[in-house]
């Protein structure tokens, strides 16, 4: 199974040499590429149609104040490889914008969604992008990026 | 005309759906998310690993609670490169399926009311019963058991634990056939499921569906098969595929399901070792990330952990089943009368506090 | 509030009191002073009058419940009443005449006040009409005595649609229109395949007295005869009762509950009571048409022999319930339109061909004499 | 599909005559099972040592260490308690935290939710009445409990 995976981390790696920055086997069943967010849609596109990966599984980000970026993870399964691959983009956290996934992969539709929501990171060529969760007059910092400070009190009084 | 579908209404759970209906037949569906948002993810950024444990139960305590658990402690594990106890795994699998079981009784009680049987709704909340005590009897608590814990588990079974399961396994398989002639073979609940919500196996990839919704679309993924987690490779049990991917084949799955379920724990509680179930494990997460995967009920649930050498997590994304099935809505839903509403989303199987978290 | 308390009383009294007075009226005047008054008065106020639908309706709401407990697995009502909770329904009844009516703001007031009684007027009054049978000879134990009482029954039915059209538009509520104008659809489309199953066992019989039609049945009842007959009648009639497979309207999942959503308290109460009323009337009509009425054998007399067949219809009725999931809109008008019509122009086609070839065979059934 | 239609009918005919499931409530209670975690217990203010660990690993923070008389000992708000059992599982000493069976524990103030060490110490009030479990199954007339 690493084998398999390895060989498609070098074959990611070696078809887009210059945009990549990483492509590794993080363990079994667990490829990481880590691309520039310029690239992303194109990286996308090629992973989703020539490499098989097809299943959408998960968007996360990560925000990471002191180094000024949020990091975007999508999380793919490939039904026919049978295997499991992140691509990741740092994006600043300043002017965070990234190109939206959802012409190639239509399900993480919702998921970009709540990570417009919750980081503020918007997503061009997303068809609809709205608030998910939050209330519709919510107001403030996006809640789970690292300076969203928690207004309740834990301690009981 | 413009209907709001929640999130106050007797089927709807605490969601909202937007319908563009024209007379009776549904034009578009907007699903309106939130009512439940309690900031799981942010809360665990605030509070210890072992702490987590009770939080992240709450995403969906009332159904699945130790499957949602299981991903978290994979995901810690993982990290903290800790080998578990034999037995402790063993106990593991063993409170997953159950887990599975009653969560799985659980929909089939919402399914048959979402098409107005109310019959059903009973007797499977009688059996859920059952199982609910078998919980009680392992860890004390019968919906929320925080009884999983990074190197082991808590509770051991306890004496005597083996007869009243092996008793009431026996009375649920046959309590099985009751159900399958009651409701499976009824020709009504045929007529309102089968063609119902159908959806393709390429859209069903596309969307990226899980579990039971993407198994009756005939793509056999299951992730205990696909990346056998705890001890699930020495158990001999079947992944059922369906391929028409309407509401009666998402039906069938989940009650096949049940089916497996009940099997996977007598192998269990046949070859359980003995041993010790729990390891001391350190309070501080080595820095790393690590993305573990489990087959809730619901379908694969992952979490994404980043952790930066702290007791606490920097980040720990969820991304529930629920909440990727809940993509496939907006799809299946164009051009079905109101009625399909509820069979619709009781087949997908949604739960609002799964997708809300 | 204590205006709107008191207007929930009115209405409750003034519902319960119209089918008296609708049927009242016609006799007011030759009848004030005769004995035959008095025998009308205990007949409109008792027997099969108020007392008796009254308690039909408050018995078998308790016989469903905690018969669809048993098939539940549960125990149903327990502790109000002397046995097994059989002053549940009672309770609940005192406790919506103590709920506070409420009117929508955007309703039309008129039509949404008017429509609850209605139906209950309507309901009640076909109760008049329906024959129980002798108690001397010569003399049948009924209301109001008339030779077309079948077709009065069925023209009492066909009027309530237009009440639930009324209730669900005017409440101003999309869920409460969307249950009316489905309730339309229903009873529209099921009145026809009920009338033309009545229209058979007519023909067999020679007539559409109800009273004619019970007699004829003294050698075999039309329920052996006819089947297609009986069982058309039985859905469709099971259809017209908004009753479980077929309780579209009112679907809970759906439509929360359909044309009575918005209404609260005694008015919602209306609803409900015509609901059983209309059970009961539709119960009785089965068990004259097709399982001989009064007639059985003499130990009982004949008015308990027709409650007892009358009852045995709506356990069946109940039954729906426990065993069936709720059919779509579209798949029950299909059935009526395209399945039970036909099926009911068969029966029909049937007997017009028995008619034809055999002229004698309703004589030698004993249907005519 | 005749059949289909008419087997549910017997089906639904055959459960009338099986055994309900039900629990009469008030008057009968399911006996909970040994491990059950309902209202946590001091065993005794004397045997708590105040550490104060389990005020640290609560999630909810609903047991805070408060000084009574002169020593520490925890108090806890009912209305944030999830029941986790961490606090009991953290506890050093033998003699202090653990868990009731009771778990009727409403009350008509919020104020009457927070439990001071000495109420907390107090072992919770049992009404007389009959504890039932699932007696037998039966493959004819099903489960019940203890009827």
């Amino acid at each position: 199974m690493t084998e398999l995976d390895r060989n498609i981390a070098e074959g990611i790696k070696s078809h887009f040499a210059d945009v990549v920055l990483e492509a590794r086997v993080q363990r079994d069943l667990r490829i990481v590429v880590t691309v520039e967010k310029e690239h992303i849609l194109e990286v996308a596109r090629y992973i989703s149609s020539e490499v098989g990966f097809d299943h959408p599984a998960s968007v996360a980000a990560v925000d990471y104040p002191m180094q000024g970026k949020i990091e975007v993870v999508y999380y793919i399964w490939s039904t026919s490889k049978r295997t499991f691959l992140a691509l990741k983009t740092a994006i600043p956290r300043a002017e965070p914008k990234l190109n939206s996934l959802t012409p190639v992969w239509s399900g993480v539709d919702f998921h970009e969604r709540e990570i417009y929501e919750m980081f503020g990171v918007s997503f061009t060529g997303h068809p609809n992008l709205r608030g998910l969760l939050l209330q519709e007059d919510w107001e403030g910092p996006p809640p789970l990026r690292k300076d969203f400070k928690l207004r309740t009190k834990l301690e009981r009084g | 005309m413009q209907v709001s579908w929640g999130p106050q209404h007797p089927a709807s759970g605490h969601l909202r759906f937007i319908l563009d209906v024209d007379g009776d037949s549904v034009l578009n569906l907007e699903p309106d998310v939130g009512y439940t948002h309690r900031g799981i993810e942010k809360l665990t950024e605030n509070r210890t690993y072992l702490q987590n444990i009770p939080v992240v139960e709450r995403i969906n305590s009332y159904c699945d609670a130790t499957n949602t658990v299981l991903g978290y402690i994979e995901v810690v594990e993982e990290l903290l490169e800790c080998e578990v106890p034999e037995r402790a795994r063993f106990i593991r699998v063993i409170m997953a399926e159950m887990n599975r079981i009653a969560s799985h009784l659980y929909w089939l009680c919402l399914m048959s009311i979402s098409v107005g049987f109310e019959t059903m709704l009973m007797w499977t909340m009688n059996e859920r019963e059952l199982f609910l005590d078998l919980f009680e009897m392992i860890t004390g608590a019968r919906i929320t058991y925080s009884a999983l814990r990074p190197g082991g588990v808590r509770y051991d079974i306890p004496h005597g634990f083996e007869e009243v399961a092996t008793k009431y396994l026996n009375h649920f398989e046959r309590r099985l056939k009751d159900y399958y002639k009651m409701i499976f073979e009824n020709s009504t609940f045929r007529l309102r499921t089968i063609g119902v919500g159908s959806i393709s196996s390429s859209d069903a990839i596309k969307l990226g569906l899980v579990g039971p919704c993407l198994r009756a679309s005939g793509v056999a993924t299951d992730v205990r098969k696909d990346e056998p987690y705890e001890v699930y490779q020495n158990f001999d049990f079947n992944i059922p595929v369906e391929k028409a991917g309407d509401a009666y084949a998402r039906s069938l799955i989940r009650f096949h399901e049940m089916e497996e379920s009940v099997s996977i724990i007598r192998q269990a509680l046949r070859s359980i070792p003995e041993g010790p179930i729990r390891k001391r494990v350190p309070l501080v997460v080595p820095k790393g990330e690590a993305y573990s995967r489990v087959e809730a009920a619901r379908g694969e649930l992952g979490y994404y952990l980043v952790a930066n050498g702290t007791d606490k997590p920097y980040r720990l994304k969820v991304s529930t089943p629920s909440f990727r099935n809940m993509a496939a809505l907006p799809y299946i839903t164009r051009n079905v009368t109101i009625a399909d509403i509820p069979a619709i989303y009781m087949s997908l199987d949604l739960i609002p506090l799964d997708i809300d978290r | 509030m204590e205006w709107k308390r008191s207007f929930g009383l009115l209405t409750s009294i003034l519902s319960f009191f119209a089918s008296l007075a609708l049927i009242f009226l016609n006799f007011i005047g030759p009848l004030l002073f005769s004995l035959q008054f008095y025998e009308l008065i205990i007949k409109v106020a008792v027997f099969p009058g108020l007392m008796y639908i009254s308690i039909f309706a408050i018995l078998i709401i308790w016989f469903e419940r905690k018969f669809l407990a048993r098939v539940h697995l549960r125990i149903g009502p327990l502790h109000v009443g002397p046995m097994m909770g059989i002053l549940q329904p009672i309770a609940d009844f005192l406790k919506l005449m103590g709920k506070e009516i409420i009117v929508p703001d955007k309703a039309h007031k008129i039509v949404y006040n008017l429509a609850p009684i209605a139906v209950v007027a309507v309901s009640c009054s076909s109760i008049a009409f329906m024959p129980f049978g002798w108690v001397a000879p010569g003399k049948n134990w009924v209301i109001y005595e008339t030779p077309y009482n079948l077709l009065i029954i069925l023209i009492l039915f066909t009027l309530h649609p237009l009440i639930i059209i009324a209730a669900g538009w005017g409440s101003n509520n999309k869920y409460s229109f969307i249950g009316a104008m489905r309730a339309a659809f229903q009873l529209l489309a099921y009145e026809v395949p009920m009338v033309f199953c009545i229209a058979g066992v007519a023909m067999m019989a020679g007539s559409l007295d109800l009273v004619r039609i019970v007699e004829s049945q003294s050698k075999i009842w039309f329920g052996v005869v006819e089947p297609l007959g009986l069982i058309v009648f039985f859905i469709s009639m099971m259809a017209e009762l908004i009753r479980r497979p077929f309780d579209i309207p009112v679907a809970e999942q759906e439509i929360v509950f359909g044309y009575p959503t918005e209404y609260s308290g005694v008015q919602f109460m209306c609803f409900m009571m015509a609901e059983y009323v209309n059970l009961c009337v539709a119960s009785l009509l089965l068990a004259g048409l097709f399982l001989g009425g009064w007639l059985g054998p003499a130990f009982l007399p004949p008015i308990i022999w027709f409650i007892i067949k009358s009852l045995i219809v709506c356990l069946f009725v109940i039954m729906g319930r426990a065993t069936w999931p709720r059919l779509r809109m579209d798949q029950l008008l299909r059935v009526g339109w395209s399945l039970l019509i036909p099926l009911a122009i068969l029966q029909i086609v049937i007997v017009l061909l028995l008619l034809l070839i055999f002229p004698t065979f309703p004589m030698w059934l004993g249907f005519r004499g | 599909m005749v059949t289909s239609i008419l087997r549910p009918l017997s089906m639904a005919f055959q459960h009338v005559f099986r055994r309900t499931f039900t629990v009469k409530y008030p008057f009968k209670v399911l006996k909970p099972a040994e491990r059950y975690r309902g209202r946590l217990m001091l065993r005794s203010i004397d045997g708590c040592i105040g550490c104060g660990l389990c005020s640290w690993v609560c999630p909810t923070k609903a047991i805070l260490v408060v000084q009574e008389a002169e020593r520490k000992a925890p108090s806890l708000d009912l209305g944030r308690c999830c029941m986790c059992g961490l606090c009991v599982e953290i506890c050093p000493s033998p003699l202090a935290l653990t868990f009731t069976s009771a778990y009727e524990l409403c009350e008509y103030d919020k104020e009457r939710l927070i439990y001071q060490p000495w109420r907390l110490s107090q072992p919770p009030a049992e009404p007389p009445r009959e504890y039932v479990r699932v007696k037998d199954i039966d493959e004819k007339r099903l489960i019940s409990h203890g009827r």
